[in-house]
């Protein structure tokens, strides 16, 4: 029956999509338990017969994988590096606080920008141009600037770096969230004698609590996954988990693919779990508002 | 004559409902069919079976004489009219019209003599450059209507055309409507949950009921000689005045008594022992502002004022009666006195719903 | 001691006073009166001295030292420093940067200056921009305080520790480029006779590129499973073993007034030698990295592999299946007027330098000269998973470190070390080498000519120069050439 | 500060006179009464501020740089840097590798962005009905985007290495060994990278055209169906149309996001074999990084930044518009 075969074939092509959509994420994880001479095997290891969570304790506890690398024949004697543990505490803090600021910031604007039209129709669109220059163009300068204010390779100079390249997201969808609250509500607590600030605090703002805590997780995600800002604003005294990940890289030396892979397997997954936890609002993020769902 | 449309016990079961069942209508040529119904009573469904979008689960939809209950919408010779028009409103009205005769891949002159006869009998000619999304509800209702009839259809089904309109409006385009399917001949499917459109346009008006036809017939059938209680409640305007009434049988004969009337009788095959309804048109209730003797007192509770006749809402013992009078009859307060024929009146079957006439009516 | 690495030509030493000396005109000798202060200061236990020395000048302060070393290289520097630690009670904190990343991160803190390391490990050919940057502190002052007469006598390579005359950081790895044979496949009688048969010399480790070409080739038998080599044919390898080969063609990269020579006729062959060699190398050389490309010569599946102390280290390791089956040489040289020319090459290399807003400079400096010790540096160079490679003589003899890299081995490497040619020391490395490897690159992957290519970089090498201050490279050129090892010195154009 | 001006706020101090007002702002600290800063504008200082010290200052720092030849080699601070007039400018018209990186970009961008919207179009068909796993797909598909685009790289860079998964897929479909070295071949190394940008964001763009496809009216598409047209006549005249509006929406976000890749760049090539893979982000990092010529790439910064701004915000309307 054509029709029948038809819907058959539809879900072979959504299979297919899953399938490729799945597998470098597959890669990753299989990699990432593979023990060291399965890492560039030919013809190459598709799942490993020897599973070993080595790669993962030469990511968080390089001395006990030292121990058992020299216990154990056939294990890789890789590179000492520190501990993993310090690049993702400094990605938690950097991450968190400058996405407290962004939204902390982004809201009192976006509220500003709705309610009083402040800066006329193109204010907001101004904050959108930040991100649409590449950030490579200003990071010379920013250098150069944030050295001058003490700010390179710390965390507060990280942390406003990622405020500011964050706040066009956090502007624009707060923005559209409170668009979409009833401003009659407000106007009724004002006049049960509420200032305009409470009665946005005391209204509003439990109406669009949902809307900006996936604000909130979707600008941890895009911080947390930074890389150039990371890579050129540090030197060392910060570490964030991206740049962990190019530390196990090295043009000279090769890459250590088992435990830049079980690195990356970490650090991305709380980025998934956030991912799918505010996915209904994903879209919103990345088009800044301009398409819901 | 070959009927330009036939349902043949067209039935579609979603999952344990049962939306439509072994509803069979036959439409003839240049014929104007309403399938009329509350919302919810499968009219929707068969309007879908018949246009091709949900395949039937059992049942034939033939057009022509031609079975295309496997055909796909697009070969059906079928026009449709949605609801919203569904103007493609990202193209020109011209590019409307032209939308259905690309794909019959007509040779371009033949297109362009449709369109220009189309247009001027639906008087878009103005229209013809501006974008769907321009229009207003009447032009795109036209424009839905002629971008189904340029393809010259079988048949046009039309899926509550008017709902969208305000009341004015949608009584200047029943006319509109009528004229247009006489002038060309056109057999129409109208489905409406609106009685009076069903009853201005109609050949016949089918009444459709979870999902099955309760009563075919012309409108004045319908009206005055409603197969079912439901039937009767469902058309007419005012609706119908119901009246409780108990019906006594002795051998052949059923005496039905009420307080708006005396020894009627009924086939008492017709109908069983005990509380009934009874029912009887606004229209058909006979008001006189002085007492006669076969008359019945009512007083005047509160007078609605429809310019060309009034409603009087009647108190007639504990129930409320509506009838309707000329202007300025009577007044609220006043007293009338009420009479109604028993070949009017319509007795309800509380068991089944049928409804059954006085003998001799 | 000093007989023990001396085996060609004056001490290193002396070829840096003379290089220096030879430079009339450029006032930077401070080389000569080096040491009074240190008589006392004896080499043996410089570590103790330096140490406590340190200890005194930090008293009752409350002072700590940040290191940035490249990522993976805690196994050499951890250990040193705990005892350092330990002698002192001066604490050390390490900042680990990306290994590619290190030498722009000193950098950088030219410009921010906030003091967030006191020493770093930054590689060698970049402490010509660190030092003109003004990160580094010019070391001439502490050395002549605190160094002893013999402390550089030792070691194997030094003119990278040296910019301008001026002292700038210690040298503590042995990063010279050399060669790993396939011995059994030399040593197999047949192959021998077909070689010779066909070539009129014998297969044995080769002395010249040509020959080594040769037997590339000779062994390169892809539909057995043979390839003839595993040489780098990546972007950020590839110029390197054209560096070699240029060389042992026997010019230098600039004429003396500082106009590239590196598209002469010799540059041109040496490029289209190389390409030619790529035919015989096996599939992942174009993919593969250090790491990698010691695991495919590990197999064993093929003759010749060029690489560092680490490429021995994983060799000779367990997971090797070439182990105790190998042979090592220099990379191989050239006839130039028919007489062999070789020119080993130190290539990478990382240099112990004190920041110049560090706010004890002495204490950092004493640190580096602690490291550096011959106690400590043997220590360093011990750790079988560090980066450091033998560097002092005294390396050679440790029994852990005999160990880790065969002895056959070391007599290889400190032969190759002895001997070695600079990298390009010059203010803008970086710039100059990435011109050149795109350039070779293109030509090696056929986009462009080997002429066009190095045509191309002759002109951006002039433009570069132009840039950093013609006088200022000059300077610096003369020094360095000055510095080549004396038999090369005089050998090359 | 922020938190004082949001209790006095609450307070419901009143005071009136901002700019642009609509709402009357209500509620004004003492101190920035006194500065003379309307309440409404006092809300938005904080983010303007913190943009201020991060964009706006480094944006007129490169004007300043870009007329100089600043290098942090020289010793020099960026302020004393020699001025060199528009030399840079001139330098930058005659720099191939400059010329070829932007060219290469929008390359890159074209590419990417035509692979992606077209296999978003197509799922997003596949998805328009509901089946029962249908959730279950869309939450593998739109897995990418969620990967840190580091990690993606790192993946793409196992996947695309010459003993890689994908070369062995190769060999077992042509049976016989394959081990192209993707990466170092300058005709192939860019597609990796741009297939790892687009198996990234394509589900982006997918959800985006689903959102639209969901909310088109349906009965416009049924219409055209019922007049018989092939479905794809319908696609093209009727449901694309109506689509424009979210797709131009992707386009130009996914346009503007596109072409400052550097993460993959980075990770897979780096730019290399003999820049057959520099963008202009990675241009720029090696420029400024690598070379350290901060002047220089201050003013290719410069050229950069005034030719995406004037495109982008020419193009901007349909997010004008949008929101």
């Amino acid at each position: 029956m054509p029709r029948r075969l038809a819907i058959f074939l539809r879900r072979m092509a959504v299979v297919v999509a899953m399938v490729i959509a799945f597998f470098p994420i597959f890669w990753l994880f299989s990699t990432s338990v593979k023990p060291y001479d399965e890492w560039a095997a030919w013809p190459p290891v598709w799942i490993s017969d020897h599973p070993t969570l080595q790669n993962y304790r030469i990511v968080f506890f390089p001395k006990a994988a030292r121990a058992f690398a020299a216990k154990q024949s056939g294990s890789l004697d890789y590179k000492v590096s520190g501990s993993a543990w310090k690049a993702f505490e400094d990605s938690a803090i950097i991450s968190t606080c400058a996405t407290f600021l962004s939204i902390l910031f982004g809201t009192l604007a976006a509220f500003s920008i709705v309610r009083f039209r402040t800066g006329g129709p193109n204010y907001a669109f101004q904050f959108l141009t930040v991100r649409m220059m590449p950030p490579i163009a200003v990071v010379v300068p920013i250098v150069a600037l944030f050295s001058m204010l003490r700010l390179a390779d710390t965390y507060f100079g990280m942390i406003l770096a990622y405020t500011a390249f964050t706040l066009p997201f956090s502007i624009w969808m707060i923005r559209s969230f409170i668009e979409e609250a009833p401003q009659e509500l407000e106007g009724a607590a004002m006049i049960h004698g509420m200032g305009q600030m409470e009665a946005f605090i005391k209204v509003t703002l439990p109406l669009v609590k949902g809307g900006i805590l996936a604000t909130a997780l979707f600008i941890f995600i895009l911080n947390w996954s930074e890389f150039l800002f990371a890579l050129v604003l540090t030197s060392g005294n910060v570490v964030t988990v991206t740049l962990q990940v190019a530390n196990y890289v090295s043009a000279s030396s090769g890459k250590l693919y088992g435990v830049q892979a079980a690195m990356g397997a970490i650090s991305t997954l709380p980025v998934i779990l956030f991912g799918y936890i505010i996915q209904r609002h994903l879209v919103r993020g990345l088009t800044f508002g301009a398409v819901k769902r | 004559m070959t009927p330009r449309l036939e349902m043949r016990g067209l039935s579609k079961r979603f999952g344990d409902v049962e939306a439509v069942s072994k509803l069979s209508l036959a439409l003839a040529p240049g014929e104007f069919v309403s399938l009329l119904g509350p919302s919810g009573c499968g009219k929707s469904t068969t309007l879908a079976m018949v246009a091709g979008f949900e395949p039937p689960t059992a049942g034939a939809v033939v057009v022509d004489g031609k079975d295309m209950t496997g055909t796909p919408p697009g070969r059906r010779r079928i026009g449709l009219v949605f609801q919203d028009y569904a103007v493609f409103s990202r193209l020109s009205v011209r590019d409307n019209l032209l939308f259905g005769l690309e794909a019959q891949r007509l040779p371009r002159s033949e297109r362009k003599r449709r369109i220009e006869a189309m247009a001027e009998k639906l008087e878009l000619g103005s229209l013809m450059r501006r974008r769907g999304a321009s229009l207003n509800m009447s032009e795109m209702q036209r424009v839905a209507i002629a971008r189904a009839l340029v393809t010259e259809p079988s048949l046009l089904l039309l899926d509550e055309p008017m709902s969208n309109l305000d009341a004015s409006l949608r009584a200047a385009l029943r006319g509109e409507l009528k004229l247009i399917q006489k002038q060309l001949d056109q057999t129409v499917l109208y489905v409406t949950h609106d009685q009076i459109e069903a009853m201005s346009m109609s050949d016949r008006i089918a009444v459709m009921r979870a999902g099955r036809i309760e009563q075919i017939g012309t409108p004045e059938d319908i009206y005055h000689r409603p197969a079912t209680g439901f039937v009767a409640g469902v058309i007419g305007d005012p609706p119908i005045n119901l009246v409780a009434c108990t019906v006594k049988r002795s051998g052949t004969k059923a005496a039905v008594a009420s307080p708006l009337h005396k020894g009627v009788e009924l086939e008492s095959a017709d109908m069983p022992d005990g509380e009934h309804a009874l029912g009887v048109r606004p229209h058909d209730v006979k008001v006189s502002r002085r007492p006669r003797s076969d008359h019945l007192q009512a007083s005047v509770r509160f007078v609605e004022n429809l310019g060309a006749e009034n409603i009087l809402h009647l108190e007639f013992g504990s129930s409320l009666l509506a009838a309707v009078t000329p202007p300025g009859f009577a007044a609220a307060g006043e007293d009338v006195w009420i009479k109604a024929e028993p070949r009017q009146l319509h007795f309800i079957r509380r068991d089944d719903d049928r409804v059954v006439r006085a003998k001799g009516a | 001691m000093k007989r023990l690495f001396n085996g060609i030509g004056p001490s290193r030493r002396d070829v840096l006073k003379a290089g220096a000396t030879g430079l009339a005109g450029f006032a930077m000798s401070p080389l000569l009166g080096r040491g009074a202060h240190a008589e006392q200061w004896a080499l043996k236990n410089i570590h103790e001295t330096a140490a406590a020395k340190a200890k005194e000048l930090a008293g009752s302060r409350n002072v700590s030292l940040k290191i940035m070393q490249p990522s993976g290289s805690l196994g050499n520097v951890k250990p040193v420093g705990d005892l350092w630690t330990k002698a002192t009670g001066i604490p050390v904190h390490y900042l680990e940067v990306p290994l590619g990343e290190i030498n722009q991160k000193v950098l950088l803190e030219a410009v921010s200056k906030s003091g967030s390391f006191d020493l770093a490990l930054p590689a060698t050919f970049g402490i010509p921009d660190l030092a003109e940057s003004g990160i580094l502190v010019n070391l001439d002052k502490y050395a002549q305080k605190y160094e002893p007469t013999d402390y550089q006598k030792d070691v194997l390579y030094t003119i990278g520790d040296y910019y301008k005359g001026s002292l700038y950081g210690y040298q503590t790895d042995g990063d010279t480029y050399l060669m790993f044979y396939n011995k059994d496949w030399l040593d197999n009688a047949d192959e021998q006779k077909g070689f010779s048969d066909k070539h009129g010399y014998a297969l044995k480790v080769p002395d010249t590129w040509e020959q080594l070409d040769a037997m590339m080739e000779w062994f390169h038998r892809p539909d057995k499973g043979m390839y003839g080599g595993a040489l780098f044919r990546t972007q950020y390898f590839i110029a390197w073993e054209w560096w070699g080969r240029f060389h042992a063609k026997g010019f230098y990269p600039l004429a003396d007034d500082l106009t590239p020579q590196i598209n002469n006729d010799a540059g041109i062959a040496a490029l289209e030698e190389l390409i030619a060699a790529s035919k015989f190398l096996y599939p992942g050389a174009r993919t593969n990295g250090l790491f990698e490309n010691f695991e495919a010569f590990g197999k064993g599946d093929k003759f010749a592999d060029i690489g560092w102390g680490g490429t021995q280290k994983f060799l000779n390791s367990d997971k090797s299946k070439i182990k105790g089956r190998l042979a090592f040489g220099d990379m191989p040289g050239g006839m130039v007027n028919g007489e062999l020319l070789r020119t080993p090459y130190f290539n990478w290399g990382w240099n112990y330098v004190v920041s110049s807003v560090s706010p004890d400079p002495e204490i950092a400096y004493l640190f580096s000269l602690f490291a550096c010790s011959p106690v400590m540096s043997t220590i360093a160079v011990r750790d079988p998973g560090g980066y450091f490679d033998p560097i002092r003589g005294i390396h050679y003899k440790d029994p852990q470190i005999q160990k880790t890299y065969t002895e056959e081995f070391l007599v290889a490497h400190k032969h190759s070390m002895i001997n070695s040619i600079p990298d390009f020391y010059l203010k803008g490395q970086g710039e100059y080498f990435d011109e050149l490897r795109v350039n070779i690159a293109a030509a090696d992957a056929g986009t462009k000519t080997a002429k066009a290519a190095l045509d191309d970089c002759a002109a951006s090498w002039e433009r570069i120069t132009r840039r950093m201050g013609k006088r200022s490279q000059s300077v610096q050129w003369h020094f360095l050439k000055a510095n080549y090892p004396a038999g090369i010195r005089d050998r090359l154009k | 500060m922020i938190e004082t001006e949001a209790r006095d706020g609450a307070g419901g101090v009143h005071a009136a006179g901002a700019l642009h007002v609509e709402a009357e702002p209500v509620g004004r600290s003492g101190l920035l009464a006194r500065l003379g800063i309307p309440f409404n504008v006092a809300l938005v200082l904080p983010a303007q501020l913190t943009i201020m010290v991060v964009v706006v200052v480094p944006t007129l720092i490169v004007l300043w740089l870009a007329v100089t030849d600043w290098q942090p080699t020289q010793d020099l601070a960026w302020w004393q840097a020699q001025f060199i007039w528009f030399w840079n400018f001139n330098d930058l018209w005659y720099d191939q590798r400059f010329i070829n990186a932007l060219i290469r970009t929008v390359f890159v961008v074209g590419v990417c962005i035509g692979v992606e919207l077209s296999l978003a179009l197509a799922l997003a068909l596949l998805f328009v009905e509901e089946w029962w796993w249908k959730r279950l797909a869309v939450s593998v598909i739109i897995l990418p985007m969620m990967v840190v685009p580091v990690d993606a790289a790192n993946a793409f860079f196992m996947l695309f290495n010459d003993r890689g998964p994908i070369n062995h897929m190769i060999t077992v479909l042509i049976g016989r060994p394959f081990t192209f070295s993707w990466l170092s071949d300058p005709t192939w190394a860019m597609l990796p990278i741009m297939l790892c940008e687009i198996w990234q964001w394509t589900p982006l763009m997918f959800l985006m055209v689903l959102t639209g496809m969901m909310a088109l009216p349906q009965n416009q598409v049924r219409a055209a169906v019922a007049l018989g047209a092939s479905p794809v006549r319908i696609f093209r005249r009727i449901v694309l149309p109506l689509l424009m509006p979210v797709i131009g929406i992707a386009v130009l976000i996914r346009s503007i996001e596109t072409f400052k890749i550097f993460d993959p760049v980075y990770i897979l090539t780096r730019g290399q074999p003999g820049g057959a893979t520099e963008t202009i982000s990675m241009y720029m990092y090696n420029g400024a990084f690598v070379y350290f010529r901060m002047g220089y790439i201050a003013a290719a910064a410069l050229i950069v930044l005034v030719l995406v701004l004037s495109i982008c915000i020419a193009l901007s309307k349909p997010l004008k518009r949008h929101t």
